[in-house]
């Protein structure tokens, strides 16, 4: 018979548990109000998700704190699992969602933010990329994923335009592909190994010296197809730029950061065993998708003629740039991913913002997308201000020194140097001189034409408000003064990453 | 023996049934032919002994799942014939065949598994509910309950999204526009 | 003749491909979806296979959330597609692409 | 002695700023007569330490200052006076105070005349520090700067298409032989470790023989340049477009002897390397005859004289180049001052037939420029070597020295080339000032020169009859520093057979001459005449056709292949790749943007393709290693 | 204040350029132009105070920046470096006095003093990535000042000159970051410090690659032949100010990042690769005057000859001993004056004529007589004219690349001629002749404001023509040990006979003493 299960409750370990159920627990609350008093004002939801998202960072720094003193923490039947790697994730998801949510503080009118489930759905999809990053079961990694998809898919289509729409079921198509390939890659992990729990696959691999290495090979191209569709690498990454485009120029810009770091800690989990088990064969495909992912994307990128499209293939380089990190798998590369990661997510989310700032209802005659290149030239006459600013963030994207991404750039390539990628490390190199031309592009449309379409500065900033004014000023600084605070972060970064043995 | 038969009788059944489902001109025949393969499968996993597994199989899929898509189908209108446009059915088969051979020859090698030991061992005696029961609650209490946060997040997205709220756009309105029709709806109220 | 895990591991990857078929070919957004589900379906019998033979609950407990997360998939996939619908009075894929290159 | 060394140095300088100072605006005589004072100060300056060098024997050597220090390297601005240094200096500021002179009245109507006494004391100012320099490198300075000056001068009438052409000829072929010098001084100092010429030269006897050539040839190149030696000698004759006063001062007495005086300096190498000498001789000799074989035909009196100089340097080479250093500075001297009168003589004829140059056109002119007239006379007589004028002492010296050292080639060439001198120098007297007046007819009114041009031009006459006769003298002196060697013929019988000889041969073409072009029925040549259509004539006047092949085959060809390496290889080649280069990532990006075809179903296509491809990898590694020790031997059986 | 000089050299006019925004603009030039006198002043007194008989750094500065991953904040001048300070300085200044007037003058001024900054910090930087840094930006305000006040192609040009740049010191960052690995293995401490990876002395291969990486970032910033193309294209479409700055500074980084990071680091490599790159300098010298000689533009012809005066320097560097190298950071200064001065005087006569092209001039002289005397005078500097700045370094380039190749000098030489000839000529179709196109006829002559630019280039460029010791002194020293350091590291033999040692003389002296007593 089946034995009564006696569970202490100190063994539960429930502190593992509270960074995620905070945002949960905000998003109920969201739905709750709304069922008392529907019609409120969105800078109320706005004010309550900053409050929880700032009692969630006040979490994870509690946790960050205990996991420097006792390193990690296995919770709740050691499905929980906090180390660096997870600490780590949460803070960049959780600030850059604090840098994101204000956004909705627009001076026009959109149809998201109208609804309270728009915030309500912000916070649970949190909360599901803080579970995914924050477990090495593939289960609750696999449920957490997708509590986080489906609340992103909605969040896209409450856009509520066709391209939004269209956008959202393109990826939440390829969503339901991904998550058979994850759940094929899974099955054939938990057939080798009879186990779902990363540390598990990687003991049983590691004792039987990955014998059967097709299967192994196997699972790892349907894991990596999954999360390369969420990463958006190369063949997998065909929705992200309709989708980027779909959707609000914040939202796309928020993509571009949260739910990546989400599926790059997976990711790191994932394969980093597998690299150091020293079987070739893993490193060359992940090395093929890798280059594959920087060089084509980047080529694409050069012909767009919409920024945000720009931008978005822009996303896609960057992703394949980081991805090399976890190829190169050394506490060097790992820290650089998540250096990177922050760089990048402010600078990103500060060019979006751009975008979002100046964000038409109706295109004038000529216009053809929301983000024309030629929407833009000659905005230094006009806006001088958003224009700089503007140009300082693509200057950063192109990794001119000594704005914010520079220095990620130079630790992840100097990772490749250490790590003995030789090739890769020129490759990524020539790889970012390629990826300044398009950046550039809009820098000369801004700075070196002549207004074509705009002939007063008032549309550059039609959309803004103070709050995102702010949030632009505080990503403006950080990208141009990124270098103080490089430090710190680096070794921050390397203290968690080293200690939870990555 | 038996088990061999029903084995290759309800493989044969499913391959079938959801060869149909993928081919088939008509959505009607489709939806049919994938409800039957559901429960078809289920049948595997009574076969196999997971008999909590079948019957969620066959509650969620064959009742909650294809009445979703029933109802859709009818708000389509997908009743009449199909016409599907499809450029190079070469490539399709093509992939997919690749596909499958290329996993099958992998899999045709027997799995080292033989010195596995199980997590979450079946216990004699026990049921499979119960035993499934005791997992879910301890092990898998985090992911039940996320899956459960899962199923909101679905349910409120369907509302949002299927609601009457989403057939005027804010996002296409002009300011002005939204200025009147908040007017409207004062005025309505208060008369 | 003994029917063994590589049995079901096979027809798991039949239907697997199956459903990749439906993926690629339909050009229907609700069939479409019909093949998403026998993707997932097909990986629950390898679960459900696995478990039997080593004896292990876990792929049970995974079929079990599989199945979870095919539900809510449908329910906002049906959600989108609604949508879609009210407008194009159409759910045919290829006329959707007005973002492209 | 050094604050007269600075003044004989400096005073040009002044003179030059000084007039700079006005150089763009209009005529202002007072330049011309503050920069005549001023080089007359120079001139002073340099007798007195001509004195004092005779008198004493002793040198004045100074270092101004540091120029360069790096390394082992040290270049000071050093200045030396001796007895070579003191003798150029005397015969550059003796010609440049009497061209000064000259010029005041030759220039006088011109719009540049501030511009022009400018140019010239700079001129002067180089030339002095090429001479008093006490290294290679201030040599160069000098050699540098006379060639920037000639440049300047050459095209001061800018405004003419040929002038500047000219001035730019002549700058490019003298910077052709200036890398032959530079290479020399490089030599000069990775092998001795110094420039300064007596520590250099102290060295030299110790390195290799090869070494030593190489120096020689290097540094005899720049010589070859700035002395205008064959084949670097086309831009002489074509530096005639610059002033008249110019013509005599640079390109007659002073900076084209600069490559004479550079071979005397360097009296220690080149008599280490007697090969290179000879060489030298040879070309020099080569040269004398073939200058003075254009020089028989050509119908432009300053290019006539202008060829005449080429000769007359091509002697002094072969005197230098013989070993006979003194002599060739001697020659040097003298030459400078007939050279010079012939010259200013030349501008007067120019000055009074409004710039015309062609001596048919003129005739008679005797009558009315009587002064200028003796004054031309005297110095061709001088310039073809009669006695008792300075060319009969110096130039059969050379004969002498060739004919002793049993070069009879080269003394034989010499001996023609006097001949052939004496005859186009008077060809050119007779057709201007004898014979019938043709000019009148082509409507020009000559005028003698001013009073005070002719005076000016007096010390030159003077000297260029009494020069001569201070041949033992100045070999007393100059030998202090040179080989003294003496050049006697053996036998006096033989010595008074080939100077009467000489003198005959001489005589006799200057009669030929005048019996030739005095003529009544000298007619403007028109290109009619048998003569005019002869081969000969064709090739002389044509000068052999170098220029024509410079032009025609190293300008031209010159062009061309600047065009091609700027239109194809720049622009079509490198740019093009570097273009296609990044072409090619744009082009990929544009030809496979169509993947993104924003159709669903294609983007599902793609994923399902992408994890098959990764997939077909996977298992292809998966059954590689699966099957490794079957695979190891299939490939060891292949013998891989 | 002269502990921190080197920072405020780069930081103040950066700073001036923010507080710049806050000015009117028909006050801007006047700002602009006091806040580059007071750089420069500083930059002066930096030299004042500078002590010529030091060979290392002076004023050095160092704060953490990354101590994490060896990044500090290290700056310091030697003699190598500081006259190129001083020459941004000074063509800052002139070149903001001297603008004349366009559209957003206060834009062009912000951005200029952007550039300065730059332009210091690449030279007084002691870090590599500091060093990146300012080598990087730098390329960013040049691509404005292209862009948005160039001709008609400037676009393309702009964009062409940052890719172009950009993508070779990114080959180079990735040499950076090689070194920093081999110190990081060598001492187990991360470290970008320059003078830190002096002391590491590397195996040949290695160095060969590190070479090979750098020479790529170097090559294209100077530009070397084959990688020159874009230079032409960024001189012709860049506005005056833009193209004295590119002239006179910006391609001086490339030369002077050879000296300071290739030479020192990798001396078996800079010998193995000697004649390659000599052979490249010569093609560079002699191709691209070519080239220049057949521009129709006088601009490109003045931005060719820039090549193929960088290919002397680039020679003389190569020349690894202290005359070669003295005389091509000597021919750095001397280059910058005298293209910077022609680039000014091209600019001159495009404010009045607004063509470039040669064939629409002629005559000039005598129009604007003192315009071509102080053309007159740059251009015979720029053919290299004893007592002219120029002829101090091509002498002694030459001079030192004589000991070690003495085919390949002659080949080099050839500079002086070809030189010549395209000068002259550009001089002869722009000045010479009779004025035939009416629009030259008027004319106005160089008025005071260029004077005010011109006049003191024309001092410089004779006064260290004829008196180049101030400057030769401090250099020599640096690169003497330089030079001696090359010498210690080279490991091959080859190395070891090319570099000279300069201690060797007081060696052997010492060994005769011995063998004496």
């Amino acid at each position: 018979m089946l034995e009564p299960v006696n569970v202490s409750l100190e063994s539960l370990n429930l502190m593992t548990l509270a960074p995620m159920l905070i945002p949960i627990i905000g998003a109920l609350l969201i739905l709750v109000i709304d069922i008392f008093k529907s019609g409120l004002d969105k800078s109320l939801f706005v004010m309550i998700s900053i409050l929880f998202l700032l009692i969630d960072l006040g979490a994870i720094v509690e946790t960050a704190g205990i996991f420097t003193e006792n390193g990690t923490m296995m919770g709740v039947f050691d499905v929980m699992l906090i180390d660096g790697l997870a600490i780590l994730a949460q803070l960049i998801i959780v600030v850059a969602s604090l840098l994101f949510i204000p956004l909705a503080l627009t001076h026009k009118h959109f149809h998201e933010f109208a609804y309270p489930e728009f915030f309500a759905l912000f916070l649970f999809m949190l909360g599901g990329f803080q579970f995914m990053v924050a477990t090495d079961n593939l289960i609750l990694i696999f449920v957490g994923l997708e509590t986080a998809s489906l609340a992103l898919y909605t969040l896209i289509a409450m856009h509520n335009r066709d391209k939004s729409f269209e956008a959202a079921i393109k990826y939440f198509t390829m969503g339901a592909l991904s998550a058979g390939f994850f759940s094929f890659g899974s099955m054939v992990f938990y057939a080798l190994t009879g186990s779902i729990e990363i540390n598990q696959i990687a003991a049983v691999l590691g004792a039987n010296g990955f014998a059967d290495m097709g299967f192994v090979l196997v699972g790892v191209v349907f894991v990596l197809a999954a999360l390369g569709f969420k990463l958006s690498l190369v063949p997998f990454h065909t929705w992200a730029p309709d989708v980027y485009e779909g959707s609000s120029a914040s939202l796309a810009g928020f993509m571009s950061i949260v739910p990546k770091i989400a599926v790059f800690i997976v990711a790191m989990r994932m394969f980093e065993f597998l690299i150091h088990s020293g079987v070739v064969w893993l490193e060359v495909i992940l090395y093929i998708v890798v280059v594959v992912t920087m060089t084509m994307a980047n080529m694409w990128a050069l012909v767009q003629t919409d920024v945000k499209r720009m931008l978005a293939y822009s996303s896609i380089t960057h992703a394949g740039f980081v991805m090399a990190a976890i190829l190169i798998g050394t506490t060097q590369s790992n820290s650089a991913l998540f250096l990177y990661w922050i760089l990048f997510s402010f600078i990103n989310l500060g060019a979006f913002s751009m975008l979002w700032i100046s964000r038409q209802k109706h295109l004038p005659y000529h216009q053809y997308t929301d983000h024309s290149f030629e929407k833009f030239a000659g905005m230094i006459q006009t806006s001088p201000v958003a224009a700089t600013i503007m140009g300082v963030f693509m200057l950063s994207l192109a990794g001119i020194p000594p704005f914010a991404l520079f220095w990620g750039k130079i630790y992840l390539i100097s990772s490749a140097v250490t790590g003995g990628y030789t090739v890769l490390a020129f490759i990524m190199a020539l790889n970012s001189a390629v990826g300044a031309y398009y950046y550039l592009k809009l820098v000369v449309y801004m700075f070196m034409k002549e207004p074509v379409i705009n002939k007063d500065g008032h549309v550059f900033v039609a959309n803004a408000t103070t709050p995102l004014k702010t949030i632009i000023g505080f990503a403006a600084v950080g990208t141009i003064f990124a270098f103080l605070a490089v430090n710190p972060v680096l070794e921050f970064i390397t203290a968690l990453v080293y200690k939870s043995g990555y | 023996m038996f088990e061999a038969i029903a084995f290759y009788l309800f493989a044969f059944l499913t391959i079938a049934m959801f060869y149909i489902t993928v081919t088939t001109s008509q959505a009607l025949y489709a939806l049919t032919a994938l409800a039957a393969g559901m429960i078809f499968i289920s049948a595997f996993f009574f076969i196999l002994g997971a008999d909590f597994l079948g019957a969620v199989q066959i509650v969620v899929y064959s009742g909650a799942v294809m009445a979703l898509y029933a109802f859709g189908m009818m708000f389509f209108d997908t009743t009449r014939e199909l016409k599907e446009k499809n450029g190079n059915k070469l490539l399709v088969t093509g992939l997919a065949t690749v596909a499958a051979v290329l996993i099958v020859v992998i899999f045709a090698a027997p799995i080292v598994g033989d010195n596995i030991t199980a997590l979450y061992p079946m216990t004699e005696g026990a049921g499979n509910t119960q035993e499934i029961g005791i997992v879910l609650f301890t092990k898998y209490l985090v992911p039940f309950e996320l899956a459960a946060v899962m199923l909101l997040v679905a349910m409120v997205s369907g509302i949002v999204l299927a609601g009457k709220k989403m057939d005027l756009s804010l996002t296409l309105m002009s300011d002005a526009e939204i200025r009147d029709m908040k007017k409207e709806k004062k005025k309505k109220v208060l008369s | 003749m003994e029917i063994g895990l590589n049995h079901y591991l096979v027809l798991s990857t039949i239907l697997f491909s199956i459903g990749l078929v439906g993926v690629m070919r339909r050009k229907n957004l609700l069939m479409l979806f019909f093949a998403t589900e026998i993707l997932l379906n097909s990986v629950n019998i390898a679960f459900a296979a696995i478990s039997h033979y080593y004896g292990d609950l876990t792929g049970q407990m995974f079929a079990f959330f599989v199945i979870a997360i095919a539900a809510s998939e449908v329910a906002v996939g049906l959600g989108l597609l609604v949508v879609w619908h009210k407008r194009h009075n159409a759910i045919d894929l290829d006329l959707m692409s007005t973002m492209k290159g | 002695m050094e604050i007269l060394l600075y003044t004989a140095l400096f005073s040009p300088l002044v003179g030059s700023l000084f007039a700079a100072l006005f150089g763009a605006s209009p005529k202002t005589l007072i330049t011309g007569i503050v920069t005549s004072a001023l080089l007359g100060v120079s001139l002073i300056a340099s007798t007195i330490l001509l004195v004092h060098v005779i008198t004493t024997g002793q040198f004045v050597q100074v270092e101004l200052m540091t120029w360069m220090a790096t390394g082992d390297l040290y270049i000071p601005f050093g200045f030396i006076v001796d007895q070579i240094s003191v003798t150029m200096m005397m015969v550059v500021t003796l010609v440049s105070t009497v061209v000064h002179v000259y010029a005041i009245g030759y220039m006088d109507h011109d719009k540049g005349f501030n511009r022009f006494f400018s140019w010239l004391s700079a001129f002067v100012f180089s030339m002095m520090i090429l001479v008093m320099s006490d290294n290679f490198a201030g040599l160069f300075i000098g050699w540098e700067g006379v060639g920037l000056c000639s440049w300047g001068l050459i095209g001061f009438w800018y405004h003419k298409e040929s002038a500047t052409w000219a001035a730019n000829e002549a700058f490019i072929m003298n910077r052709i032989a200036d890398l032959g010098m530079l290479i020399g001084i490089f030599l000069v100092y990775w092998n001795t470790g110094t420039l300064q010429y007596h520590e250099a030269f102290a060295v030299m006897p110790d390195l290799d023989n090869a070494t030593l050539t190489w120096m020689g040839i290097f540094l005899f190149i720049g010589a070859m340049g700035k002395s205008a030696q064959f084949p670097l000698h086309t831009w002489l004759a074509d530096a005639m477009e610059g002033p008249t006063p110019v013509s005599a001062l640079i390109h007659a007495a002073t900076m084209v002897t600069a490559g004479v005086y550079l071979v005397v300096r360097s009296n220690e190498l080149y008599t280490l390397i007697p090969n290179v000498g000879l060489f030298i001789a040879s070309l020099g000799a080569f040269v004398a005859i073939f200058a003075a074989s254009m020089a028989l035909v050509n119908r432009d009196i300053k290019r006539v004289i202008a060829y005449s100089t080429l000769s007359q340097l091509g002697y002094m080479f072969a005197a230098a180049g013989l070993g006979a250093y003194w002599v060739a500075l001697f020659h040097l001297m003298a030459h400078a001052f007939f050279k010079a009168l012939l010259f200013l003589g030349g501008g007067n004829v120019m000055h009074a037939m409004n710039s015309e140059l062609d001596p048919f056109k003129m005739g008679g002119l005797g009558k009315t420029m009587k002064g200028t007239m003796i004054l031309m006379t005297l110095a061709s007589v001088a310039l073809a070597g009669i006695f008792p004028l300075a060319g009969f002492f110096s130039k059969d010296l050379i004969l002498e020295v060739a004919f002793v050292d049993h070069h009879f080639i080269i003394y034989g060439v010499l001996l023609l080339t006097a001949g052939l001198t004496a005859f186009y120098s008077f060809r050119i007297i007779a057709l201007i000032f004898h014979g019938e007046d043709r000019h009148t007819s082509l409507g020009f009114h000559p005028h003698e020169a001013y009073k005070f041009m002719l005076i000016a031009m007096t010390p030159l006459l003077i000297l260029a009859i009494i020069a001569g006769s201070f041949k033992s003298t100045y070999f007393e002196y100059v030998t202090m520093l040179l080989p003294g060697t003496e050049y006697h013929v053996h036998s006096a019988a033989t010595y008074w057979i080939m100077t009467i000889g000489t003198q005959l041969f001489v005589i006799l073409s200057i009669a030929f001459a005048y019996k030739k072009y005095m003529c009544k029925d000298i007619k403007v040549p028109d290109g009619t005449s048998a003569m005019e259509n002869s081969f000969k004539y064709k090739l002389l006047i044509n000068q052999y056709y170098i220029p024509h092949f410079y032009n025609e085959y190293l300008v031209k060809s010159y062009r061309a292949l600047s065009t091609i390496f700027w239109k194809q290889v720049d622009q079509k080649i490198i740019d093009a790749s570097v273009d296609g280069i990044a072409n090619i990532f744009y082009k990929t990006g544009k030809n496979t943007r169509t993947m993104q075809s924003g159709n669903l179903s294609t983007m599902l296509k793609w994923m399902v393709a992408g994890t098959v491809v990764l997939l077909s990898l996977a298992v292809v590694f998966g059954l590689a290693v699966r099957h490794s020790d079957e695979i190891k031997t299939i490939l060891s059986g292949l013998g891989v | 204040m002269l502990d921190n000089i080197l920072s405020i050299l780069i930081f103040f006019p950066a700073l001036a350029a923010i507080f710049g925004f806050a000015v009117h603009k028909d006050s801007m030039r006047a700002y602009g132009v006091s806040v580059s006198f007071i750089e420069f002043t500083l930059a002066l007194m930096l030299w004042f105070s500078f002590d010529s008989n030091v060979s290392g750094m002076q004023f050095m500065e160092q704060l953490p920046l990354v101590p994490a991953f060896g990044i500090n904040y290290i700056l310091g001048v030697d003699g190598i470096s500081l006259f190129i300070v001083i020459l941004a300085a000074f063509f800052t200044m002139i070149g903001i006095a001297s603008l004349s007037d366009t559209k957003d003058v206060k834009n062009m001024i912000i951005t200029l003093l952007f550039l300065q900054m730059t332009m210091v910090g690449v030279f007084v930087a002691l870090d590599a990535i500091v060093f990146y840094v300012f080598w990087e930006l730098s390329l960013v305000p040049m691509l404005y000042l292209i862009g948005a006040w160039g001709g008609p192609l400037r676009i393309y040009a702009s964009v062409k000159f940052f890719l172009y740049t950009f993508t070779g010191s990114l080959v180079m960052l990735v040499g950076m970051l090689f070194m920093a690995y081999f110190y990081f293995q060598a001492t187990g401490v991360w470290s970008f410090a320059i003078l830190d990876w002096y002391r590491l002395i590397l195996p040949e291969t290695f160095q060969l690659w590190l070479f090979a990486a750098f020479f790529f970032g170097f090559a294209i910033k100077v530009p070397m032949f084959p990688f020159h193309t874009w230079l032409p294209y960024a001189h012709g479409q860049a506005p005056t100010i833009g193209s004295v700055i590119l002239a006179a500074i910006l391609l001086k980084m490339g030369t002077y990042a050879f000296i300071r990071f290739s030479l020192p680091m990798f001396p078996d490599a800079a010998v193995f690769f000697m004649f390659p790159i000599a052979i490249i300098a010569i093609i560079m010298i002699v191709y691209t005057a070519m080239v220049a000689y057949a521009q129709e533009d006088v601009k490109q012809v003045v931005a060719y000859s820039s090549v193929s005066h960088m290919g002397v320097i680039i020679l003389g560097t190569f020349a690894l001993n202290v005359e070669g190298i003295t005389g091509s950071i000597f021919l750095m200064i001397a280059h910058g004056v005298v293209s910077g001065a022609l680039f000014l005087l091209v600019g001159v006569i495009y404010d009045r004529r607004h063509t470039k092209m040669m064939s629409e001039f002629g005559g000039l002289a005598s129009v604007m007589p003192r315009f071509a005397t102080i053309f007159g005078i740059m251009m015979m500097a720029s053919v290299g004219l004893p007592l002219t700045i120029n002829f101090v370094g091509e002498f002694l380039s030459l001079l030192g690349f004589y000991q070690q190749s003495h085919i390949l000098t002659l080949l080099a030489g050839i500079a002086i001629i070809v030189g010549a000839i395209y000068m002259l000529a550009a001089y002869k179709k722009m000045f010479f002749g009779e004025v035939t196109n009416e629009k030259n006829r008027n004319l106005p002559d160089v008025n005071k404001r260029e004077l005010i630019a011109l006049v003191p280039l024309v001092i410089i460029t004779v006064w260290l023509g004829i008196y180049p010791k101030p400057l030769l002194g401090p250099i020599n020293n640096s690169v003497e040990s330089v030079v001696q350091l090359m010498h210690d590291k080279a490991i091959t033999e080859e190395a070891k006979a090319r570099i000279p040692n300069l201690i060797e003389g007081i060696e052997i002296t010492k060994t005769t003493d011995t063998e004496a007593q």
